[in-house]
Formats: structure tokens, C-alpha cells, sequence
């Protein structure tokens, strides 16, 4: 049974790293500031998100669990949000960089 | 070296490369962004250092309204920056490079030269604990045992403000402080503001709530508010009240006040300045804290919004 | 498990510290403030794993702290940051 | 009249929220009682002062769908990034997309464009009348399809009033 919950644990968390790395890669390689754009929200909200869900088997309770639960939420609002400010400020300001 | 090793010792040259490069980099607005960076990294070696509370200030503070403050700070520094193109003199660089130093290596050598085990005063304190009926160690400290600097500490809020609103001019004093900001209302960062301040605040509560027996507190608390609160004025959604406001008033001071009348009453009651009776410590604390999330949350939602510079008329959204 | 999840931490660490070169590189402000978004999202990460593994509760509260302000180096930006692109200097795109 | 009890429904629904999180945060101890019910009734009342209650019906099945079809996405989106910045030749064809929505300006529209800045290789850049400009990774890519399958779900779980 533990063995099973290490397992789920593992290969999330893993996958999780993927994703963070990547973002990252993108946010490095990505052309314009609108790609980077792309890879910072999108592979980055996965790799919380999978991570998040990588540690509910290790939670010690429910209300543990749906307290990670609640921080990937605002994790994804946050970075919903921010790639609508950011990306807005980009396509107005026109040129930037 | 096991893995825990190696991973402090990557922490700590990251965050002394991200240290040295804020400092290095010429670009005031990089530097911000470098700085903002390594408070996040700072909250997770509090974090390795098992100093929870610590890093919860960290991420309450740096995360929120420092950011604010400082990224402000250097937007508008940048359009005053072709005033200001007169580098500082060489002696000048050489005599704060020689502080640096000095204070640097002052510091390493202290840590050096601690006897092994360093004096501490955290097995009295955890074990007086009882007294207050509170079982977290840092809120004891902070209540109880060291209450004199809290108090004190709450001052220099009350002093901060002053200060900050005696840069108004003449003609605004009395006013609102800071710009009026408008924002598009059906704008992201409106949408934002109406749906993250009220899970916030329920947040910024429970912070504060949890202190009494677990990381967190009055100050860490009053800093998520006053960061919803500032939030909320940013997307449009609120505005700073008036600094003539009375009611305003009465909670900028009601932090000190409460304490001090606490304190003197202690004088006149029981043993000494700020003691508590022990039947009445927890009450008596909880009612401080309350007072003082109130005032810590008010104050630095003012110090952000800064000096008053617009009249006091009605706002309408 | 504490190995795995320790050297997680470790890894995640090392692509904040990738992502420190994109504050470092820029070009744009932009850019810095996507990173600083980017290592935020990590920190909260390795916060989480970190209080799994070293046993510290409290490192999932500084972690939702952390979340609940993930915006606001952005939002700062966005409101003050970028009076280079525009004529009056202060307004800002979510501006009228 | 049906307003009324609209609104009043309204009201508990969100506290009702607001001490689910308070729930999940603190736990349940009889001593958190004050401090909870001041956090929930001053987030309820801060929630409903930034937005009026709406008046649209919630449909539990509808939203189940759209949970799953937003979760399918978001893996879609990442593992669709993913594959663009880790190939060398790096596939990118970025531009512009005008996208007509039936949504009104407002919080339906945010909660659109919030959603759908997940979905793989979007991001909404602002929008003008009727239509939200999305940037894309890829402009060959069926985006205006995905998006309108996208708004149907959204407003079939949230919007069906």
C-alpha cells in the first residue's frame, strides 16, 4: 500500500520537475516576450500542479491534502492573471522587448 | 556529502550569487527584480533553518508589499534617473566598500568565535511557556517576555506615518494619500482584486489566529491584509481613506495604546511594567494582538499608498 | 522517499537558478518580472517538498502565503513599470 | 421577490465558501470560533461590496465536465510547450488570433479569458468589443474551435441562465 503511494508520489513529482524544467528551458530559448510568455505560465502551473499532486499520498490528513489542493488554485489563478497583465502590456506597449 | 548537504550548499550559492549580482548590476529596476528574487530564496532557507515564523514574514513582506514598494520606487527613480547621472566620488565607493568589509567581517567573526553550545535563552523560554498559555515559543517571546520591544516596535509605526505624511504639501494635508487609481473594471487585475482580497482576508486571519500556538502572528497577518487592501486599491476597487479621518486615527494608534495602557496597568496592578496577571496573560495578549494586527494592517496599507496629495472628496468607483 | 523528494527539491533548485539567468538577461523588464514570476512558482514548489521532507507544517502555510501574492511583483509592474513604453509616463495598460 | 431569495442564497453560498476554506486552513477547534466567524463575515461582506451577486445557475454536472475538459487541456497545454522549447528546431509560428465571443465584458468574460489563458499555446492579450485577441504559439493550430468548445462548456456549467 505504501509502496504504491511512493510510486504515485514519485512518478508526479517527477513529472512535476519535467514540466519546471521545461518552463524554464523556454523561458530561456523562446524568441519574444510573448513566447517566454507561454512556456512561464503554462509548464510552470503543470509542474505545481503535479508536484501538489505528487505529495497528497505523503499528506498526513484530508485537510492537508486540500490545503495543497487550495495552493495549486491559487498558484493557476495567480498565473492565469499574470499572463493577461503581462501579456496586454506587451501587445500595447508594442515594441517591447 | 548526502543529498540534504549538497542541496544546502547549492542554496547558499545561489543566494550569494543573486546577492552579489543585485549589488553589482547597474540597472536600478534589475536590481529590484534581483532583490524581490532573494527574498523568495531567503523564506526557503528560514524555512531549512526550521525558523517557520521567519519565513513567513519573509513571504508576507517581500512577497507582497516590498515588491510593491520597491519595484514603485524604481520606476520612478528611472524617470528621475537622467537628473541624477553624477556618480559617487571614488573616496565615497572606497569608504563604503571598507564599511562593507569591516561589517562583514565582524559579523563572520562573531559567529566564529560563539562557545559550543552558543548561550541561549530557548529552553527558559519554552519552558515558561505555561505562563501564558500560549504554545507558540516566538508569540511568547514576542508578547510576553521581550513585550517591551513589541511595543516599542509599534511606535515606530506610529512614527514611520508621521513621517511619511509630513512629506504632503500644504494644500493636499488632510487628503487622501497616493495617486487615484482608476482601473478598467472589467480589467484582469479587477477581476483578480474581487475574487483574491476576500480569500485573502480569510487567510490574513487565520495567519494571525494560528500564532498563538503555531508560526505566524499579528505582523505576518496584518501584512496579508494590508497587501489585499492595497490589492484592492490598485485594481480601482477601494481607496485610502482620508488622513484626517478620526476613526483612521484611533486605529493607527490603537496597537501602542492598547499595549501601553496594558503596561501600566501592569505597573500600578501587578509586578512590574507590562506584567500579566497570569489568570489574565491570554486574554489580555489576544486583546493586544487583535488591537495589533488592526493597527500593523492599517499602517502599512498607508505607508504604501504614501503622502496625501488629493483633497479629501468623496470617491466614487 | 525523503532521498527522492530531497533530490526533487534539489532539481527544482537548479532551474530557479537557470531561471536567475533570465532575470540576469533580461532584455526586457518584461522578461525579469516573468522570471521572478517563475521562480516564485518554483519556491512554492520546493517549499511544499521541502516541508514534506524536513517535517516542517509550517512551510505549506509560508508556501500559501507565497501563492496568495504571487501577482504582485507583476501587477507592480504592470502599473508603474512601464512608463518607458508610454508617452505620459504614468498611466498604465489597465489604465483608462 | 425571486431576486431577493437569489441574492439570499447568493450570500450563503459564499460563506458557505469562505468557511470550507477556513476549514481547510485552520481545522475545526471550538477555541477558532471568533476568529473564524470574523474572517468569514468579513470576506463575505468584502465579496459581495466588489461583486454584485449574479444571478446565473450553477449545474453540478455541467461544471463536472468542464472541470475534466479544463484539467485535459491544461496537460494538452503543457505537454504541448513542453515539446516546443525541449526540440531543437524549436516550432514556433506566433501571431495574433481575433476571437468573437458571445460573452459580455464583465467577470464572465475574465473567468473566460482566465480559463482559456491555460489552454495550449493562448494567451489572452486584451480584448475589443466582441472579440479577445489571443496570442498563439502556433496560428495554424485550430485555436477559434478549441476556444469555442471551450466557452460552450463554460457556459453550459456556469452561465445557463
Amino acid at each position: 500500500m505504501s509502496l504504491v503511494r511512493d510510486m504515485i508520489s514519485i512518478a508526479a513529482v517527477s513529472a512535476g520537475a519535467f514540466f519546471f524544467l521545461a518552463g524554464t528551458v523556454g523561458l530561456l530559448r523562446f524568441p519574444d516576450t510573448l513566447t517566454r510568455l507561454h512556456a512561464l505560465t503554462k509548464a510552470d502551473n503543470l509542474g505545481l500542479g503535479l508536484v501538489v499532486l505528487g505529495l497528497l499520498p505523503q499528506a498526513d490528513s484530508l485537510r492537508d491534502a486540500l490545503k495543497l489542493v487550495s495552493i495549486w488554485l491559487l498558484g493557476l489563478l495567480a498565473g492565469a492573471t499574470v499572463s493577461q497583465l503581462i501579456a496586454r502590456a506587451a501587445r500595447q506597449g508594442g515594441s517591447i522587448r | 556529502m548526502s543529498i540534504a548537504t549538497a542541496f544546502e550548499i547549492m542554496l547558499a550559492a545561489v543566494l550569494l550569487g543573486l546577492g552579489i549580482w543585485t549589488i553589482v548590476v547597474r540597472e536600478t529596476f534589475s536590481a529590484t527584480v534581483g532583490f524581490v528574487a532573494y527574498g523568495l530564496l531567503v523564506a526557503l532557507i528560514w524555512v531549512r533553518l526550521d525558523a517557520a515564523d521567519v519565513a513567513l514574514t519573509e513571504a508576507a513582506i517581500g512577497g507582497g508589499l516590498s515588491g510593491v514598494l520597491l519595484l514603485g520606487a524604481a520606476a520612478r527613480l528611472r524617470d528621475a534617473e537622467p537628473m541624477a547621472e553624477a556618480a559617487p566620488g571614488k573616496l565615497l565607493r572606497a569608504t563604503a566598500a571598507a564599511l562593507s568589509v569591516l561589517t562583514t567581517a565582524t559579523l563572520a567573526g562573531t559567529v566564529l568565535l560563539l562557545p559550543d553550545p552558543a548561550p541561549s535563552l530557548a529552553p527558559a523560554s519554552v519552558a515558561n511557556a505555561w505562563a501564558t498559555g500560549l504554545s507558540n515559543p516566538v508569540t511568547n517571546v514576542l508578547m510576553a517576555f521581550r513585550a517591551m520591544d513589541t511595543m516599542l516596535e509599534k511606535v515606530v509605526l506610529v512614527l514611520a506615518i508621521v513621517g511619511v505624511w509630513s512629506l504632503a504639501p500644504d494644500s493636499a494635508w488632510g487628503g487622501r494619500p497616493g495617486p487615484r487609481h482608476r482601473a478598467d473594471p472589467y480589467g484582469v487585475l479587477a477581476f483578480l482584486a474581487r475574487l483574491l482580497s476576500p480569500v485573502g482576508i480569510v487567510v490574513g486571519i487565520y495567519v494571525f489566529w494560528t500564532g498563538a500556538n503555531h508560526p505566524g502572528g499579528a505582523f505576518q497577518g496584518g501584512a496579508i491584509l494590508a497587501s489585499m487592501w492595497l490589492l484592492a486599491t490598485m485594481a480601482g476597487l477601494a481607496d485610502a481613506p482620508p488622513v484626517s479621518s478620526r476613526p483612521l486615527r484611533l486605529i493607527l494608534v490603537a496597537g501602542s495604546g492598547l499595549f501601553l495602557i496594558v503596561g501600566l496597568a501592569g505597573l500600578l496592578f501587578g509586578a512590574a511594567f507590562l506584567s500579566y496577571a497570569p489568570a489574565l496573560a491570554k486574554p489580555l495578549i489576544l486583546g493586544i494582538e487583535v488591537a495589533m494586527v488592526l493597527t500593523i494592517a492599517t499602517t502599512l496599507g498607508l505607508l504604501l499608498s504614501g503622502a496625501p496629495e488629493r483633497s479629501a472628496e468623496p470617491w466614487a468607483p | 522517499m525523503t532521498e527522492f523528494l530531497t533530490a526533487a527539491v534539489g532539481f527544482i533548485l537548479a532551474m530557479l537558478a537557470l531561471g536567475l539567468v533570465s532575470i540576469l538577461r533580461g532584455p526586457g523588464d518584461a522578461d525579469r518580472v516573468m522570471a521572478t514570476q517563475l521562480i516564485g512558482t518554483g519556491g512554492i514548489a520546493a517549499l511544499l517538498l521541502l516541508g514534506t521532507v524536513a517535517g516542517v507544517p509550517a512551510a505549506v502555510d509560508v508556501a500559501l502565503t507565497l501563492a496568495l501574492l504571487a501577482t504582485f511583483a507583476s501587477i507592480a509592474f504592470v502599473k508603474k513599470g512601464l512608463s518607458r513604453f508610454e508617452a505620459d509616463g504614468t498611466a498604465s495598460t489597465e489604465n483608462e | 421577490m425571486r431576486a431577493h431569495v437569489a441574492a439570499r442564497v447568493s450570500v450563503a453560498s459564499r460563506a458557505a465558501w469562505f468557511l470550507c476554506l477556513w476549514l481547510v486552513l485552520a481545522g475545526a477547534t471550538l477555541d477558532d470560533v471568533p476568529a473564524a466567524a470574523t474572517a468569514v463575515g468579513a470576506a463575505t461582506w468584502t465579496s459581495l461590496r466588489f461583486l454584485a451577486p449574479g444571478s446565473s445557475r450553477l449545474s453540478p454536472r455541467a461544471l463536472g465536465r468542464l472541470v475534466l475538459l479544463f484539467l485535459y487541456h491544461s496537460i494538452v497545454a503543457g505537454a504541448d510547450v513542453a515539446r516546443r522549447a525541449l526540440d531543437p528546431r524549436l516550432p514556433l509560428r506566433p501571431g495574433f488570433v481575433a476571437y468573437p465571443t458571445g460573452l459580455p465584458p464583465g467577470p464572465r468574460r475574465n473567468v473566460f479569458a482566465t480559463l482559456t489563458s491555460l489552454l495550449p499555446g493562448t494567451v489572452p492579450a486584451g480584448d475589443q468589443n466582441a472579440q479577445i485577441f489571443y496570442h498563439c504559439l502556433d496560428v495554424e493550430r485550430p485555436v477559434i474551435a478549441e476556444l469555442a468548445a471551450e466557452e460552450e462548456a463554460l457556459v453550459r456549467a456556469l452561465y445557463n441562465d
